[in-house]
């Protein structure tokens, strides 16, 4: 049994370095960020959020699904701006900042998916159409002070730019 | 034309919407009898009693059937308690509708209520990590109002609507709640209101969203022979010629409550008509009615916005030209089209259970032209529509 | 003999009851898929599609049709959701039974799943003062397993019944479920193994009592002309002959889950049959058959004393008679009467809103001579009862 | 608005004798204890709990309930034990001891009323047809200290004895 004992420095690391996500297995917490999708592996059709068991098309009796990186890039269909607290099990910072959130096309997916927008991005910064791409930010500190990471749509570096 | 299989609303009866906090059953009951009183009908003689359950009231509120059964006393009648979410009570109607329909029964109740929490909707408690609701609130803090904006701010964007005219649609609905006794708000707003409105979910206002009420509706319904044996004629009675309770079809691919993600449409191609397209689409086909012989509509205004999007789907106008209708006063009290004579949700605030059956309650009083004060004049053809959490359709169709 | 108002069961699919905690959508899609199998139908093909409703699993949950609607993909078919506690299978049943023979569809799923946490069932959380179920808890500590108590005690101080005819019935059903590849407990128990069962609800042990399960059932209904299409004749084919969803009549005498009290009956007078009695009867009067003609009956073993009452509410028997039944092997296979030759909850466990519907499964596969190892011999009349908290009466009687 | 507020040593007193039921209006907290039930003024139909806004019996109209006493007295209809504290909302009693529930008919009422059993009174010492009374005990206590009380059925003094 002795092997099965992490190393506690390794395991020091790891918890300084690793990005707990707030759900488990709907995006990469590594570069390159990507949500990820399940893709079934009779019919090919892609879902977000991933899910196991069935594929979603009723013309498809596929029961299995296996994990698909969704594109990095989408353009915004639609977004707005949260002026007050949500409700839990939202867990809001206080005092409460606006923030925005923004539903985004992907296009080689032909899915929309909502999401946070980074950070101090607001809705005068958005616009229909706009290229966003895939960020991590910080949703949630716990009462064990461990972070809880969560995807993000962030305006995409403008061309030319770094 | 009516036919024979187009059931009768005997009798309707509400409990005004207001927010007191009581128990939700007092409201029904008052309901359930007001509407006993309208049928002129003895409760010993409902054969299927079809609730519309609230979910946030404990067991009582899962068995609505059985809840308001035994509050009303029990009588061996059989029951259904149904959930569609803002679709529930549209859910007991079809429910009812078809019990009779298939010979189990000739007279039927329809019946739901709520008292609510104050604020946004919340999901119900607990740690839920496989639902779609609660991880719609946990992990994005997408409210029922960021919904609304997301697709208020596709109308500004890409139909070029104005915040202007979703407010147009809270005046006129507010200016016609203010005669309806029902109505929780019985105050006309102007324009003017909306400037010291705070923003809830850019673009849309506290003004712009629709409260949340306590409230109940009951309808009686039968079928042609009950009522022409009551009512020794059939002229003037209320006919039901549609209910859908239509789903969507696979993918759906707008962005719909609560979920956080459309289906994609990259394998198989999306349907030709769109999901809210469908709903009033079925209840047509059912009805043999199309959008040119309604003659009024009561229509969710959950937002403002929302109700210009369902004045599209209704085919009242083609897509992206329902502001126009507002802005013209064509679905005003007076115009060619009412919709929300009742005074919609933005004088009555949201009685989930109870909210669609209200709807069958104040289109049954204006085909009989008893809606004293806000009357659509000449009546004939009536439509309710709405729409609920996880892809429930909720369409009536009732005519005169 | 069946008429053409008397539905087909035209396939039916079961995921084994087990406890693995698995999400409930689950097991629902492995019923689904698998009644579907058996009707050799397409999910396309179903036109309406009656869930039953969970409560412990947050919004999903309460709209289960929609739910295993979207979960095999949306279709844009009707669909209903029900809830009637344990009875929510049998409410579905009838709601897919009635939209089919109310003429608005000719073939519909009926499904409904659960999976359930450890130990007693619990009431749903919060601080509800109103709800029946949460005082009964709050202020009583009133446990189902002290009902079921309640009702095990008059048998033994008013009928004579010992603590070793309850236990017979485990023994019975416990036997049978051996060569069930769909129950949770293939296991066979004695006598002796309840010396060494702890008492829960004095005389009740835990051998006597149900275990909470997680599991799923579907069946696909039809018209008998959609049958007659699919299989090119109906003979053999397992027929509807009712279903009822009655409720009490007042004053209901006698104390039922989860009521602290009784009706009174010094101002109305008792009806003539008591609520469990008229669930049956109404099933018979519907079917026009009486207990004489019962091949084989699923009932809801919650505890065993309780299948002994069943026995008598069935007409098996006259009251108090039950335990000799059991005591002569009359109800168990190959005996003349069998009742859960599935092997019943006691080798089930409860998954509430699949169980009745697995009923329906099991005698189906029974009427078509498919239960290998525990198959009742020339069975032609299947009948399931149950009862569900707050006067939900769940008879279903099936032919072939 | 002087008026309004308690003398502080009336209260005092009030909080030291006075016992809190579990549920309001249910029962008498003070001697002699009964059940309160609800009656209809219309057809005189009775009903426990006691309930407001329609009467239970379905050939009346009746919407008008008053508090009525039950009788204090009633006969055992069955009894059970319960061997495992109840789950919450249930607040047991660590260690937890067994007791029992009576189901007791009150004829007069025609109703069959449930409740916990005198503690000590055990299913061995109940049977069925046996004449119990109302009595109360303490439920549980509160965070606070707090005792909340509630109704039992407790065996009726043998003839002759005080
Ligand atoms: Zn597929
Ligand atoms: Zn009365």
């Amino acid at each position: 049994m002795q092997a099965l004992s992490p190393d506690p420095t390794t395991l020091r690391t790891v918890t300084t370095t690793e990005r707990i996500p707030a759900v488990e297995g709907w995006f990469t917490t590594s570069e390159p960020y990507t949500l990820i999708g399940a893709k079934c592996t009779g019919c090919g059709t892609v879902v977000f959020p991933p899910r196991s068991g069935s594929c979603p098309s009723p013309d498809c009796d596929g029961t299995e699904l296996e994990p698909t990186p969704l594109s990095r890039k989408g353009k915004v269909w639609s977004y707005t701006e949260n002026h007050y607290a949500p409700p839990p099990p939202y867990v809001a910072a206080e005092p409460f900042e606006p923030y925005a959130l923004a539903a985004v096309e992907l296009e080689a997916e032909g899915i929309v998916i909502l999401g946070q927008v980074a950070t101090g991005v607001m809705a005068a910064d958005l616009s229909i159409g706009q290229e966003v791409e895939v960020d991590l930010q910080v949703l949630y500190c716990d009462d064990e002070g461990v972070d809880h990471w969560i995807w993000t749509w962030a305006p995409s570096a403008p061309k030319g730019s770094a | 034309m009516a036919t024979e299989r187009d059931l009768v609303v005997l009798g309707a009866g509400m409990h005004p919407w207001g927010k007191w906090g009581k128990n939700f059953v007092d409201y029904g009951l008052v309901a359930a009898k007001a509407a006993l009183a309208d049928a002129d009908v003895a409760w010993r003689d409902i054969e299927f009693v079809a609730g519309a359950d609230t979910i946030r009231n404990g067991y009582p509120g899962f068995v609505a059937g059985s809840t308001f059964s035994q509050a009303m006393g029990w009588t061996g009648a059989q029951i259904s308690s149904s959930y569609a979410a803002c679709a529930s009570g549209a859910q007991a109607m079809q429910s009812a509708r078809a019990q009779i329909l298939a010979g189990f029964a000739d007279v039927a109740m329809v019946i739901g209520a709520d008292t609510t929490p104050k604020g946004f909707f919340a999901p119900v408690g607990g740690e839920r990590k496989e639902d779609p609701d609660w991880q719609r609130f946990h992990l994005l803090g997408a409210t029922n109002p960021a919904f609304f904006a997301l697709n208020a701010r596709r109308r500004i964007d890409v139909f070029g609507d104005t915040v202007e005219d979703f407010a147009l649609v809270k005046v006129k609905n507010s200016k016609a709640g203010v005669a309806n006794p029902n109505a929780r708000f019985r105050k006309e707003f102007t324009l003017d209101d909306f400037a010291g409105s705070p923003i809830v979910s850019d673009p849309l206002r506290l003004l712009d969203i629709c409260a949340t009420s306590d409230g109940a509706a009951a309808v009686i319904i039968c079928t042609p022979e009950y009522a022409m044996k009551k009512l020794g004629t059939l002229q003037g009675a209320v006919r039901i010629r549609a209910v859908s309770n239509t789903t969507p079809t696979y993918p759906q691919v707008r962005l719909e409550l609560p979920d956080i993600a459309t289906d994609s449409n990259a394998v198989v191609q999306a349907p030709v008509r769109g999901f809210k397209d469908s709903i009033a689409y079925n209840a047509y086909e059912q009805a043999g009615l199309g959008p040119e012989d309604v003659s009024c509509a009561e229509v969710y205004d959950l937002s403002t916005a929302l109700e210009l999007d369902w004045y599209e789907n209704l085919g009242f106008c083609p897509e992206g030209e329902g502001a126009r209708l507002v802005r013209d006063g064509v679905t005003a009290l007076g115009g060619a089209k009412p919709v929300n004579a009742s005074g919609g949700l933005a004088s009555f605030g949201e009685a989930i259970p109870a909210q669609a059956i209200a709807q069958v309650c104040e289109l049954t009083w204006q085909l009989q032209g008893r809606s004293d004060g806000h009357q659509v004049e000449n009546a004939k053809v009536g439509l309710a529509i709405n729409q609920g959490l996880f892809g429930h359709g909720s369409c009536t169709i009732l005519s005169v």
